[in-house]
């Protein structure tokens, strides 16, 4: 059977699908944030999905895609602002995303899951119980978008130093920096 | 008057020698790297790079003496010196030639015949262990702190199994002299094996090799300066003539293990089958008989190198139960079996 | 502000000492830390510090046209970059719906192949070296000098490749290949042997590497392990033949697999590897002569690239193991966000449960084979 | 006037009140190294060529490493023994154990110069061929007796330290 069905027929029945779209042949879901627990493991449980391998999980800043100038191009986005709203609502959709990208040993399958993280809600529920994999790349989320992990049993910078004042991969963070270099104090 | 002078020259002599062949060591040990690892090696500073071991001396002596802060000062000093003394001194009882006469005087290629000559092989070899110890303690260093603890326990641990080693050789030729057991080596036994240490003791060659590569620290013992765990262990923050010391140590080191090894187990000066002394004149057979001890000896030095860039490192742990639970053992085994034969057949 | 992240397991304590291993040290390849709490040699608590060779790669490709990324991909693994700049394209070409021409797609896994034998000789001559045995390192990495000559005379480079374009290669196969190739491989398998004369059955490696940080394949697959470290647990996955690529479906090919998930199972699952390369490529190279002289080698692409929005994420078997490519468009000339998934961040998450409750040796010994890049990892 | 003898004697005594007087551990054992090197040197003075060698062997080569070694294990690097030497009670009671070791050892020397006059050694004095004669054929009881002792120390220690036999 279709993989896009029966991840419907697997997450459907709760409401746990959000949206669903492909492109080039990688679907993604997007699921609500609250319970992006559940759905990991009921994608990793069920018999016919068997999703038992994380493959990776980042973050994406979509600043620039909320812009509403930026409206007509991104028709083809997830389509957000076209389908069935998310329950956060606001006047634009969530700031931020994390997509988790799931794979399936058996049958080779990979899938694409996302929730989008709102900049009044920064926080998503940690995949380290799920998997332990989740562990480096929910640190580096942290460190590069703010997004926190609620119950990650570390979660520290991993790749900036401990001080650093910003999250570097957010869209309205400038290229050549804030001028932290500035600030620093180098002796010990 | 005479006495002093032939002593005097002795030790001089010795000492330059064996420090020239720790030198021309350096080279070998670089060159034969590169000859085993299929590259060229150090060849830039005269011919075949011979004089590359001068060139490190040069670089060795001009470099900037660093002592770290909060290194304590004496120790880190006395460290390279007590750890270069005993193996300058360690070479006096190993022989290097039979003997020589030189106006009616007979004269032995030895510094010193002392009948415990054994004994004070073992005590000096154990004296090195501090200065290791000492450069290690001294830097303030974890890493080398590590490296002196490794060392520490390594040669503690490996003297039983060489001293175990040694007691069958003891057994065999019923002397602790070096020149005795050398002397006693010539003909051969059972009509056609040379009479040397290692048809006698072949366990007791393996143990004593063993353990000596392991009182060395030479490869696949070289854990104390283990670089790739440790950085580079006991002397990791020791830098110009301070480190040359350390490695011109090391060296000595392997010149008077050699010497050991063949004075005992390789017949000395003796060429197999044959006596050379009966047929040259005592000048000629002292030149000879130096040459034939240290083509031997040189033959051991390459093995160093050959081993070092054979072998993997053991694991400290791996090291502490090959020597405690296998070679003690064993050379407990090759006593008993030597004392056993003697036994009946004396 | 303080520059130092301050270790986490604290100063020595009474019965414990903490060593600080790296960030320069010489066991730990380019710039890794580990903060070890130790007693004695043992380890009790190991936490790696990783970021020491952060360049901000995902930031910089958002500001770089997609042309201009391959480059920054050379970057990232320095031993093998090929796979990085193929894989990369790889993702932009799914992401724009193109279909590489197979000449490209053939001289692609050549250069791949010979970039994984590379790969593999450097992390097996580094465990030796790490383990005291220098002599293999040299036979190997004279190999890989020669391997890189064929960079070199290919790309003009030899360790930043930046190989291929995006919808195929810019260049064809010089003419004299074959010779290059017929000179090189009886070589590389001698060196191998050598490699395995000196290491494979000798009792110091064998006690060194075997049983040291075994790992089971639940564990593996549950830290999100690829590559020659998750087959060396036990699990046959490659994404050669699991997720076919540029045509590795036509060849025929062993996946080595170990069976404890050991430093000794990851050396032989490598060892075996560089020799089923060989093997690929000569059937790549003997498919690629049966194509005509006059086969294309780029799809059409337009000259400024740019894909239609949306998001695609694109894996190959690199020498490490998954090295994934996230790219997502906003129809612009640049790419919205580039996300690289790198195999040894996953697998070096690990280390700790690797390697605790070992020794310091066994450390160094379980770093080296699990073949960690500080450019792919910090990125 | 024995210039040899002075040489050593004094560098001993000098080395020894260094032991005790070192505020780091480590150069306290270096001192006492050095007394056991110059009291070796001085039974080389004394035609004991053997004993010498022992004393090298056995006190500076071993046992003093094991020393050197639960040092290096239980102490840092910069701590030193200051708070030891400083508590008084610890002070007294050395004292008071060196007055008594001294009027011993004095006691010992006039008793021994009572009996012992100089006289020529025994051919073969100090060899270790002799000792072998002495220890196994003459003292053998003792000397086993002795041995059977040390091994019982031995296990003693062994199970002392064992927390889990």
């Amino acid at each position: 059977m279709d993989l896009k069905k029966r991840v419907e027929q697997c997450l459907g029945p709760d409401n746990l699908v959000v949206s669903m779209i492909e492109c080039q042949g990688d679907l993604s879901v997007e699921v609500p944030k609250r319970s992006v627990v559940d759905v990991m493991r009921l994608l990793r449980d069920t018999p016919d999905l068997g999703f038992n391998f994380l493959s990776d999980l980042f973050g994406v800043d979509n600043l620039d895609l909320n812009k509403p100038k930026k409206k007509p191009t991104k028709k083809t986005e997830e389509g957000a602002e076209t389908e069935e709203e998310p329950e956060e609502k606001g006047p634009f959709p969530p700031r931020y995303e994390v997509v988790y990208l799931l794979l399936c040993l058996e049958r080779n399958e990979r899938l694409q899951v996302k929730v989008r993280v709102e900049e009044s809600d920064m926080e998503v529920d940690t995949l380290t119980p799920v998997w332990k994999a989740a562990n480096w790349p929910e640190r580096e989320v942290f460190d590069m978008f703010g997004i926190r992990f609620k119950g990650h049993p570390n979660l520290k910078r991993l790749l900036m130093w401990d001080d650093f004042p910003a999250h570097p991969l957010r869209k309205d963070y400038p290229l050549e920096g804030q001028g932290e270099e500035r600030h620093l104090i180098y002796d010990d | 008057m005479d006495d002093w002078l032939i002593a005097i020259i002795k030790v001089v002599g010795i000492w330059v020698w064996v420090l020239l062949i720790a030198v021309v060591m350096t080279w070998v040990e670089r060159r034969g790297a590169a000859l085993i690892q299929d590259r060229p090696g150090p060849n830039r500073a005269g011919p075949f790079g011979l004089f590359q071991p001068l060139a490190d001396g040069i670089k060795l002596f001009t470099k900037e003496e660093i002592i770290p802060t909060n290194a304590q000062k004496l120790l880190y000093i006395m460290g390279p010196l007590l750890f270069s003394l005993p193996a300058f001194s360690a070479y006096a009882v190993v022989p290097f030639g039979d003997k020589i006469i030189l106006g009616g005087k007979e004269i032995i290629l030895q510094v010193s015949d002392v009948n415990v000559g054994f004994l004070y092989i073992l005590a000096i070899g154990s004296m090195g262990v501090y200065g290791v110890i000492l450069g290690g303690w001294g830097s303030n260093n974890k890493y080398s702190i590590l490296g002196g603890l490794r060392s520490t326990a390594q040669m503690v641990s490996y003297e039983v199994p060489l001293g175990l080693a040694l007691l069958g050789i003891v057994f065999v030729y019923g002397t602790f002299s070096l020149r005795d057991i050398s002397l006693a080596q010539q003909g051969t036994f059972l009509g056609f094996l040379p009479n040397w240490g290692i048809f006698k003791q072949p366990l007791g060659f393996i143990l004593f090799i063993v353990a000596a590569y392991a009182e060395a620290n030479r490869v696949p013992f070289d854990l104390p300066e283990a670089e790739s765990e440790i950085v580079s262990g006991y002397h990791t923050e020791y830098g110009s003539m301070r480190l040359g010391l350390y490695l011109f140590g090391e060296y000595v080191n392997l010149v008077t293990i050699s010497g050991i090894i063949v004075a005992l187990y390789f017949g000395s000066w003796h060429m197999p089958y044959i006596d050379l002394g009966a047929y040259l004149g005592p000048i000629s057979w002292g030149i000879v008989s130096f040459c034939i001890f240290f083509l031997k000896v040189s033959f051991f030095l390459w093995m160093f190198v050959w081993v070092r860039w054979t072998l993997p490192r053991f694991r400290y742990d791996q090291v502490m139960g090959l020597g405690w639970r296998g070679l003690i053992p064993l050379a407990l085994f090759n006593i008993f079996i030597t004392a056993l034969f003697i036994q009946l057949t004396v | 502000m303080n520059q130092n992240p301050t270790p986490q397991t604290g100063h020595d304590t009474g019965d414990y000492v903490t060593v600080n291993i790296g960030p320069s040290h010489p066991a730990m390849h380019g710039t890794l830390r580990v903060v070890a709490l130790t007693d004695g040699e043992s380890l009790k608590k190991v936490d790696p510090e990783i970021g020491y060779l952060h360049r901000g790669v995902e930031k910089l490709g958002e500001s770089l046209t997609y042309h201009q990324f391959i480059p920054i991909t050379d970057r990232l693994n320095y031993c093998s970059a090929i796979p990085n700049n193929v894989s990369y394209e790889m993702a932009v070409e799914k992401l724009m719906g193109v279909e590489v021409p197979e000449k490209a797609q053939l001289i692609r896994v050549i250069m791949m192949e010979l970039a994984r034998i590379a790969d593999h000789q450097v992390c097996i001559g580094i465990l030796g070296v790490d383990l005291g045995a220098f002599t293999p390192f040299f036979y190997l990495i004279i190999q890989r000098e020669e391997i890189y000559e064929i960079f070199e005379w290919f790309n003009g480079a030899r360790l930043t490749n930046t190989f291929g374009r995006i919808g195929g290669v810019d260049a064809d196969l010089p003419d004299d290949f074959e010779q290059r190739w017929e000179e090189l491989k009886p070589n590389v398998r001698k060196a191998n042997d050598e490699t395995e004369k000196l290491l494979t059955h000798n009792r110091i490696w064998m006690d060194r590497t075997i049983g040291v940080s075994a790992f089971s394949a639940e564990d593996a697959l549950n830290w999100g392990f690829t590559g020659p470290c998750l087959r060396a647990c036990g699990v046959k996955r490659d994404l050669r033949i699991d997720e076919p690529y540029c045509m590795y479906d036509k060849f025929k090919f062993e996946v080595p697999v170990g069976k404890n998930g050991d430093v000794f199972d990851r050396y032989i699952v490598r060892m075996i590897e560089m020799e089923e390369s060989l093997k690929i490529i000569d059937q790549a190279y003997k498919l690629y002569k049966e194509m005509p002289a006059d086969a294309p080698l780029m799809a059409r692409v337009p000259k400024v690239i740019k894909p239609p929005a949306g998001e695609v994420y694109s894996a190959l078997e690199s020498p490490n193991g998954e090295l994934g490519f996230f790219v997502k468009s906003d129809g612009s000339a640049k790419p919205y966000r580039i996300r690289i998934r790198p195999p040894c961040f996953m697998i070096y998450q690990a280390f700790p449960e690797l390697v605790e409750g070992e020794l310091i040796a066994d450390l160094v010994a379980c770093l080296s084979s699990l073949n960690v890049i500080a450019g792919e990892l910090d990125r | 006037m024995d210039l040899y003898f002075w040489v050593f004697a004094s560098m001993s005594v000098l080395a020894g009140l260094f032991t005790i007087a070192a505020k780091d551990a480590l150069p306290s054992a270096m001192g006492l190294l050095t007394v056991f090197i110059s009291l070796a040197s001085l039974y080389l003075h004394l035609h004991a060529p053997l004993i010498a060698i022992f004393q090298v062997a056995i006190y500076a080569g071993a046992i003093l490493i094991l020393v050197v070694f639960v040092i290096m294990l239980l102490m840092a690097p910069g701590e030193r023994l200051a708070a030891i030497q400083a508590n008084v009670s610890y002070r007294g009671s050395g004292a008071l154990l060196g007055m008594c070791l001294i009027g011993l050892v004095l006691v010992g020397t006039k008793g021994v110069s009572d009996i012992v006059s100089m006289k020529a050694l025994p051919e073969g004095f100090g060899n270790p061929s002799m000792f072998g004669d002495l220890f196994f054929r003459d003292f053998l009881l003792h000397f086993e007796v002795v041995s059977v002792l040390l091994l019982v120390a031995l296990i003693g220690g062994i199970y002392l330290c064992k927390k889990k036999l």
